[in-house]
């Protein structure tokens, strides 16, 4: 929830990681259109780094409760 | 009213000018991938590359933004 | 008071989201590194890479500035 | 002339973005002072930087365009 | 000394520069703690970056001074 | 004039410390590119990598910029 809240706010910048990553990733040798490997690698790739970006922030948000409760 | 559509202008205009100068720093270093620099023209290879690697960009971002919008509904 | 409150809050929240955008970025291309896209999905053990790149980059930060305050003495 | 105005107002990141790229492609081991062939190579770097920032000016300018018009 | 004084005024950047280059260079796959050799490496990396910040400075205020004496 | 003069001394001094951190970390990478790192001191070969790393970007800076100052007369 924390998590989906803070992912709205910040879309723009979400937006702006997953392209750069996932055409870094996907598009070696840019043609006239996005290949169908290429298109598919770009579906793959978003949906694993949105779901990379739910287990970090749950993974840093603990960090910082244990971190807190420590004090 | 006109000095902020100027200001708005303005600001829209350098926006542009900052996302050229993002797509030009990579886009040249991939179509420079692994390859020493020997000339400083551009042959019609690189020329193509360099169009294709922009537009290719930008339709990553909007297969993204779509991706986004669908997931939030 | 409340407005000030408020703001610093607001503050905090989006330097720990900046934060989470960094260490996506970071451990992304870390735990993706010199391998193809092949799934959507996360199995365990990239879960588990995920994790531990968090959680390593911050140790690595704590004995940074451990180191820093010490030699500062 | 779209391109070259925008060109003159910025200077200063073209400057800072060819010096970066073509540093570190053309200097791998830097010695004491820029021998011949690092020198020819900043050179060809330095202008192919420019004509590809005009071609990728020209490409954006292009696709703003196209996809204004589709509105 | 002026070096030191750049340096204290500066400490937030120099920790996240610091912690990031040591972090690439240092774990390679992470695993569920620091192990010796990673702990290890972390220790040497980060004195070799501070001595580094401190050759650069030197130098850059050399080449500094270098310049304004020309003019 | 005092507080103009002192908030202009501060910004060219924060300036030039920006500077130094962006070439300690550029340089810090192109000197210890594909090698671990084994040591935490610096060998005088490295600390000379360093001072070149910098003078001859420095160098290539006032080539870009004598340049574009020719290509726009």
């Amino acid at each position: 929830q924390i998590a989906q809240e803070l992912a709205v706010a910040n879309a723009t910048e979400l937006v702006s990681k997953i392209t750069e990553n996932c055409f870094e990733k996907c598009i070696v040798n840019p043609s006239v259109a996005l290949n169908a490997q290429e298109d598919y690698c770009v579906n793959q790739c978003l949906e694993k780094y949105m779901r990379s970006w739910n287990v970090i922030s749950k993974a840093y948000i603990t960090r910082i409760q244990q971190s807190s409760a420590e004090k | 009213k006109d000095i902020m559509q100027f200001i708005e202008s303005e600001q829209s205009k350098s926006k542009v000018q900052l996302s050229i100068h993002n797509f030009t720093d990579m886009c040249f270093k991939k179509c420079n991938a692994n390859r020493p620099i020997t000339s400083g023209g551009l042959d019609s290879n690189e020329e193509q590359c360099l169009t294709n690697c922009l537009n290719r960009f930008l339709d990553t971002n909007i297969k993204v933004v779509q991706a986004l919008q669908g997931s939030s509904k």
